[in-house]
């Protein structure tokens, strides 16, 4: 295991402490951050990873969100709803996979967003089961108090982030994270040597929508109530690369940084400024990219000395 | 044909369009074993798209290909790749950002199922060493010299452990030196038992080194025979080698 | 009599569709840059026009005028002073600060304009012309008119004119542009200011149609990416037949399943395309 | 001095941007009167007025979050309702969990109440109330109107209220040729509105945010769609609508839950309604609608449940908005046992000369219903 | 007519040349030999303004170019052909062409002119004017990257690996070509791998290795040398 993934579970492992220190809100954030980091790990298996730029953690999102939420309704119980949202991500995501990762750069981009939108007007459009517009209430599966109801959320997020770590690590050692890899730096020589590069993207795409659906289905039971232009909300598929581009591209490490740190900047941004929050946002971001174009992993000591010595860093 | 052994390529009239444009017409053509086969033909003839057609890169849009017995023309090309046909890439295509190592690595991993990825590394070093590379292998692909990233191909197909390679090119833009060394590897890898089919411009290391000689021309195939009967054959000559060549070679006796 | 009130509908709408992505499509094609700011600029030009309507009298004929030149400065700008510094860098980073940019923009508009939406009204008003019980609305006319107008005339810059041609040099290849004397931040900056120029324009002529709001950029743009996908990037005449044929989609698709299945049948059908012919209806294949 | 602190969280930015501008005004007006008549009387204590505003960039999900936010860091005391029934509802769940009273200015469909939630409370009746008046009315005016088109946004508001409206219709005898869904963010309905024209309704009734009703009012005379009756909800009772459709908007009719031209006389701080429109007029130059109005409205009525609560205990307050039946400008206030007003006669509108005037109820009639729609 | 002193350049940290001296004479063509990795494309470049010097000068008829841009390096008539043709795909032949004279600013007719002496050198461009130049074969390819240079109104051109993946015949006819170039005036820098041709072809000839001169000479005096012979010919008989 390298050095930086071995940062990653560390850092996982000290969030766990959150509920020691903060109040219920403080929990909701650290859900969300959980939730987000999730989000991110899992889109770099796809787009870090292979290099496929994805906007599907919507879909999968909002997909694994109504598969729980309607599985509740039927009274299945919540650990049952969330695999079955897993299970139904996987599948469908490798099978959409197959077809859709045969496409490059942008018209990949553009189809998995597509994908977005034809599962929200699927969900809209599907009354009878899903609520269409009108939203679907979630049973509660309360705790007692306010407190413990937001510990038992926090907590299963962060569980889930760490199982999604581990496997994004395990991947990142396996032969299928070396695969992905070539498939990154080129998949046509790829393919020359062997490599059933559909296979392979069929079964990341897969990977990268099982955690995110799991995630949309613990966050149905965490709210209640879900509607679809809330859970198929594109920006749940714009913010994980942001924040994967802002820790560094491929690094499990650096897009949880990023992760935490979009959604710090965030929230600091939006309380100071009521009316011009997002324009802050903005400005950050472009400052962020101009002057850290490589991401926050890129900011250990070395390159720090360079900037300040003035000495131009190695571009390879 | 020059040295015996069973057939291990056969191609009936395959051919190939791309939209209007027909880059390989009833193209038949048999390889056995242990030949070195020259592809040669003018550029735009068809030869690369050949090697892609039987390696399943743009499989045919008519005809058979069989390798080894077994029927391929429909075959995709990891598992062409799977079953021993390997080949290298006329424009040199790495894993850019991996070691050298780690690319003939890829090589090995991939095309035999089972293998572990430190098991590939160990095979990887071997093939390196037998290109040369072995001093260069934790160096990354993309800074590697055009001659180094051509002889990187090679060992990338080798690590595949191929029973049938195709080279494309391997010798094009190589100083003579460095022809003369691939030279000596390919007759190397004939004489360990690999079947070569190689597409190369250069008239002085085709008839080093191949047993027979093909000839592409508009994706027809217009001669195949003995390397001393094709370059006097005059249909080639017109189209491929010119009266220059022809008179030279003749001069020359 | 539906069938061909719906087709000319379709063929109206596709033009001001073409007129929404063409900007967008050169940007993508030429800059391989995914502009998420174009919406936005849409809007700017919507305001543009409104404001110029309303205080100075302006028609919105007039307000081309001004809208061309400004947004091409605002572009040419924005790309030499910003996008140029991570222009080689990957395409999911200057996505990245369009979207930035993006937010900066429209939540300024959002701030001067409030987020209520106007209208621009012509007094007196087009009407709308009829022929045999099908019906066109004049503004809409008018407007498709100037989009293919302005379609054709970027048609001409690009094929006909030495800046054209160097456009679409650097759209090819870059280097090799370079080694033709071609200054390529100049040309990427010229093409992005053409981009906005074009959304400019077609903020002035969308005023006329729909409510103006900061909000509508969304709608903007997603409109814009599936035409361009569904025309082929970076083609003039692509544009237009991803926009007629997404208009007729949508319009057939609103008649026969209702209007809720018009947008998933849109999307649906711009899968498929990516599927089986991702150079889109006009882009040829290998000439990315 | 004492505060009494009320959470007010709005969709200032994102597509609900102009709603937010709307409830923000009304709940400032109330605050700028509470105070400057000294604040809430408190047993004897007065408190002022301080309401905390954060922006949930018109997304649920933010909506929900920020309610948390201002129950647990902010430590407001009282809380105002998200916009709208969706975030309402989604928004409730937390002000359930931490016993805080939410007044929700802006929710009817029923939906947002069927959890019984104690703490929940709206200012706006079923979504039915308005559409059966004003089925009754074109029944008794229109005798002629058959056949009834209806179009509604795919979102829970619009699309609720459309289903009400083809409950009435059909209880009603009139026959619905069309029922669908159109989806956010469309951008042309002209293919849809083609469709409705080939089938000759003459009534026309379609539901959906302003933005979208001013597309289709416009998309209608481009296609020189005409009709005995077009009924758009909820746009025509603000005034940009009137404003931004011109001409086009003559004779649209709608209903709502108030109208400035209503003669309450309230025991809340604004007492008659007339009082009210002139404070809105004089401080913001505006014809105030209902959203404004039923801001302000829950804000007097916090007001009145806490000095009669003589308490902050939000749970006594909470029992005191349970038990309301009182009479303000905005019309007799009592809510039912799911926290819904139930108490309300919403009036029927229709654009004449550029102005909203009321058909219906009686009492406040200020004109006759008007056929034909160009 | 090009005089080079001490140039060094490379890429980022890593130099690759390493003090060239040279000079390039007016009228003659002047091949660049040198093995893989020598460093050649990494001079022409630099020379074409495509990457910054490191340090070192040159001088084109009195004027420093040093400095100068890629668009500068054309006005003084100095054009690269690159390695790999770097066509414009999806444009004509002749859009192609038309893009070799971008940087200059002369009236239509001349244009055509020079299109009309292009054509007359390569007949088959002629014939294909209108054929996008992906679809051609490599050495039509080739012909169209030299054709777009001499639109540039070239007094020196810079050809890099000329014969490279072309068939005999092919280059035997682009020899031809520039032989018949060469005798109208222009002068020509070459780099070749095929050392036979190139030293035939040539009236002066250096060879580099790792970056640096290491030898000079006349084409023939370099082809008799058996050193040569030995480290650049190889011992494959043709
Ligand atoms: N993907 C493709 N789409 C369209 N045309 C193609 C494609 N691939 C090859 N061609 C065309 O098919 C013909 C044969 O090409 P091929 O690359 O096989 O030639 P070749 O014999 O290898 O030539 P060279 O010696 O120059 O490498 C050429 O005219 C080429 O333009
Ligand atoms: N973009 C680059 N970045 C870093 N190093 C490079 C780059 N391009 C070339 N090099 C290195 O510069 C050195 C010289 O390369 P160059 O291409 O100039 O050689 P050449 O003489 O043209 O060789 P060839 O005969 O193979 O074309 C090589 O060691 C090469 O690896
Ligand atoms: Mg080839
Ligand atoms: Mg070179």
């Amino acid at each position: 295991m390298t050095r930086t993934n071995i940062a990653l579970l560390v850092l996982i492992t000290c969030v766990a402490a959150l509920p020691l220190f903060g109040d219920a809100y403080a929990l909701r954030l650290g859900t969300m951050a959980c939730m987000y980091a999730i989000f991110a790990l899992s889109w770099n298996i796809v787009g870090g990873f292979a290099g496929y730029p994805s906007f599907a953690t919507a879909a999968f999102f909002g997909l694994g969100a109504y598969t729980t939420g309607i599985l509740m309704n039927k009274g299945v119980p919540l650990t049952l709803s969330l695999l079955g949202s897993l299970v139904l991500c996987l599948l469908l995501a490798a099978a959409l996979g197959a077809v859709l990762l045969r496409l490059r750069g942008h018209y990949f981009a553009i189809a998995s967003l597509s994908l977005v939108e034809v599962f929200r007007e699927l969900v809209n459009n599907a009354t009878d089961l899903t609520g269409g517009g009108m939203g679907l209430n979630i049973p509660l599966v309360s705790g007692s108090s306010v407190l413990s109801d937001a510990t038992f959320f926090f907590y299963a997020m962060w569980g889930l982030l760490l199982i999604t770590a581990l496997v994004v690590i395990a991947v990142s050692m396996s032969k299928l994270g070396f695969g992905l890899n070539c498939i990154r730096q080129n998949e046509t020589a790829s393919n020359m040597v062997g490599l059933n590069s559909t296979l392979y993207k069929a079964i990341a795409f897969g990977l990268s929508a099982c955690f995110v659906g799991a995630a949309g289905g613990l966050y149905a039971a965490w709210v209640h109530y879900i509607d679809p232009s809330d859970v198929f909300d594109i920006l749940y598929s714009v913010k994980p690369i942001v924040m994967a581009l802002m820790g560094g591209l491929g690094s499990p490490l650096g897009v949880v940084c990023g992760a935490f740190v979009y959604l710090g900047l965030e929230e600091v941004v939006w309380r100071n400024y009521i009316q011009i929050h997002s324009g802050v946002l903005g400005v950050l971001i472009i400052l962020l990219l101009l002057f850290l174009p490589h991401g926050l992993v890129s900011l250990h000591a070395g390159k720090i000395w360079r900037g300040l010595t003035g000495r131009k860093a190695k571009h390879v | 044909m020059s040295k015996p052994g069973h057939e291990i390529l056969h191609l009936s009239n395959v051919s190939r369009h791309f939209s209007g444009l027909k880059a390989l017409s009833d193209v038949s053509l048999s390889v056995n074993k242990g030949e070195v086969v020259g592809l040669i033909g003018p550029n735009g003839a068809g030869k690369t798209t050949l090697v892609n057609t039987i390696c399943g890169v743009t499989p045919a849009s008519s005809g058979v290909v069989t390798f080894d017995g077994r029927d391929i023309t429909r075959i995709k090309t990891y598992q062409s790749a799977r079953l021993g046909l390997s080949r290298t890439f006329q424009i040199v295509q790495p894993f850019a950002e991996f070691s050298a190592l780690d690319n003939v690595a890829a090589a090995a991993l991939f095309s035999q199922p089972g293998e572990s990825l430190k098991s590939a590394r160990e095979a990887a070093r071997v093939h390196l060493a037998f290109v040369g590379l072995d001093a260069q292998a934790n160096q990354s692909a993309a800074t590697l010299t055009l001659a180094m990233r051509k002889r990187l191909e090679l060992a990338k197909a080798l690590a595949m452990k191929p029973k049938l390679l195709f080279l494309d090119e391997v010798n094009a833009g190589l100083n003579s030196a460095e022809v003369e060394r691939a030279t000596k590897l390919i007759h190397q890898l004939a004489a360990d038992g690999i079947t070569i089919v190689m597409i190369e411009h250069l008239m002085k290391v085709v008839l080093n080194v191949c047993t027979r000689i093909a000839v592409l021309h508009n994706g027809k195939l217009i001669a195949d025979g003995a390397p001393r009967d094709i370059i006097k054959d005059p249909a080639v000559v017109d189209a491929y080698l010119g009266q220059q060549y022809a008179q030279r070679n003749a001069a020359r006796g | 009599m539906l069938a061909i009130q719906v087709l000319i509908n379709a063929l109206v709408l596709g033009c001001l569709y073409a007129c929404i992505a063409i900007g967008f499509s050169l940007v993508w094609g030429v800059l391989n840059v995914i502009n998420l700011i174009h919406g936005s600029f849409i809007v700017l030009g919507a305001y543009l026009a409104w404001g110029a309507y309303n205080s100075l009298g302006l028609s919105p004929w007039y307000a081309l005028l001004i809208a061309a030149p400004a947004f091409f400065v605002f572009g040419y700008l924005l790309q030499r002073l910003l996008l140029n510094r991570v222009i080689t860098a990957p395409v999911l980073v200057t996505l990245t600060l369009t979207f930035g940019l993006d937010l900066i923009l429209n939540n300024a508009m959002i701030y001067y304009f409030k987020a209520d939406y106007r209208k621009l009204i012509l007094n007196p008003p087009t009407g709308s012309i009829s022929i045999f019980d099908v019906v066109v609305p004049v503004d809409r006319l008018i407007a498709t008119a100037s989009a293919l107008a302005l379609t054709f005339l970027l048609y001409l810059l690009l094929r006909r004119s030495k800046v054209g041609r160097a456009i679409v040099a650097v759209r090819l290849d870059r280097d090799a542009a370079v080694l033709m004397g071609v200054d390529v931040k100049s040309i990427y900056a010229i093409a992005f200011g053409l981009g906005a120029a074009l959304a400019g324009c077609a903020g002035v002529l969308m005023a006329l149609i729909f409510p103006i709001s900061p909000l509508t950029s969304s709608a903007y743009l997603g409109k814009a990416f599936v035409v361009c996908v569904l025309g082929g990037l970076g083609s003039v005449s692509g544009a237009l037949a991803g926009g007629i044929l997404l208009a007729l989609v949508e319009g057939v698709g609103s008649v026969y399943l209702g209007p809720a299945h018009a947008v998933t049948l849109s999307f649906v059908l711009l899968i498929i395309f990516l599927v089986v012919r991702p150079q889109g209806l006009l882009g040829r294949k290998g000439f990315e | 001095q004492d505060v009494i602190r009320f959470g007010a969280p709005l969709p200032i930015t994102g597509p609900l941007a102009p709603e937010a501008v709307k409830q923000q005004q009304g709940y400032d007006l109330w605050a700028e009167q509470a105070n400057k008549a000294g604040g809430i009387d408190v047993g004897g204590k007065k408190y002022k007025v301080e309401i905390v505003y954060s922006d949930y960039q018109s997304n649920t999900p933010r909506s929900v979050q920020t309610t948390e936010q201002m129950i647990t860091q902010d430590k407001v005391n009282f809380m105002f309702g998200p916009f709208g029934s969706g975030a309402a509802k989604a928004a409730s769940t937390i002000a359930e969990k931490y016993k805080v009273p939410m007044l929700a200015a802006t929710a009817s469909s029923s939906q947002v109440y069927d959890q019984n939630y104690k703490y929940l409370f709206g200012t706006f009746t079923p979504n039915d109330t308005l559409t059966t008046p004003l089925t009754q009315l074109v029944k008794a005016k229109a005798a002629d109107v058959k056949k009834i088109a209806i179009l509604a946004r795919n979102d829970l508001f619009p699309l609720a209220i459309a289903q009400e409206m083809e409950k009435s219709a059909k209880a009603n005898g009139l026959e619905v040729v069309y029922f669908e869904k159109y989806a956010i963010n469309t951008l042309d309905h002209s293919a849809t509105l083609s469709q409705i024209k080939s089938l000759n309704p003459q009534w026309v009734f379609v539901t959906g945010y302003t933005n979208d009703l001013l597309l289709i009012r416009k998309q209608m005379v481009d296609q020189q769609m005409k009709a005995g009756v077009v009924t758009m909800i909820a746009g025509p009772a603000y005034q940009e609508f009137i404003e931004s459709a011109g001409q086009s908007a003559e004779n649209i009719s709608s209903a709502s839950w108030w109208h400035p031209a209503e003669q309450y006389n309230g025991k809340d701080i604004f007492g008659t309604t007339a009082n009210f429109v002139k404070l809105f007029k004089d401080k913001y130059k505006l014809e105030p609608d209902y959203a404004h109005a039923s801001a302000a409205v829950c804000g007097a009525l916090f007001q009145m449940a806490i000095e009669k609560a003589g308490s902050l205990d939000r749970d006594k307050v909470r029992d005191e908005l349970a038990k309301m039946d009182v009479v303000t400008f905005w019309g007799p206030v009592k809510f039912g046992a799911n926290g819904q007003i139930n108490s309300l006669e919403p009036p029927v509108f229709q654009i004449q000369a550029g102005k909203p005037v009321v058909l219906f109820p009686d009492a406040i009639k200020q004109g006759e219903f008007k056929l034909g729609v160009n | 007519m090009l005089e080079l002193n001490g140039i060094c350049a490379g890429y980022g940290e890593i130099q690759v040349l390493w003090g060239i001296d040279m000079a390039v004479r007016s009228g003659e063509i002047t091949a660049l030999i040198g093995s893989n990795g020598a460093g050649k494309t990494t001079l022409m470049r630099a020379l074409s303004g495509l990457i910054p010097l490191t340090s070192g000068k040159y001088v084109s008829e009195g004027v420093d170019l040093s400095k100068a841009s890629a668009a500068q390096m054309l006005a003084h008539g100095i054009v690269h052909v690159p390695e790999g043709r770097r066509l414009f795909g999806a444009m004509s032949i002749e859009d192609n062409l038309l893009m070799g004279a971008y940087s200059r600013s002369v009236s239509r007719s001349e244009l055509n002119r020079d299109l009309d002496r292009v054509y007359t050198t390569f007949p088959k461009l002629r014939e294909r004017r209108n054929q996008a130049a992906a679809t051609l074969s490599g050495g039509e390819q080739q012909m169209c990257a030299i054709g777009r240079g001499l639109m540039s109104a070239p007094r020196l051109l810079m050809i890099d690996e000329l014969s490279l993946g072309l068939s005999p015949l092919l280059v035997e006819q682009l020899v031809a070509a520039l032989r018949q170039l060469n005798s109208e005036g222009m002068s020509i820098l070459l780099v070749e791998q095929d050392v036979t041709t190139a030293l035939d072809l040539c009236h002066h000839a250096y060879i580099m290795d790792m970056g640096r001169i290491v030898r000079t000479g006349q084409g023939a005096e370099l082809l008799a040398d058996p050193i040569i012979r030995d480290a650049y010919l190889g011992v494959l008989e043709d």
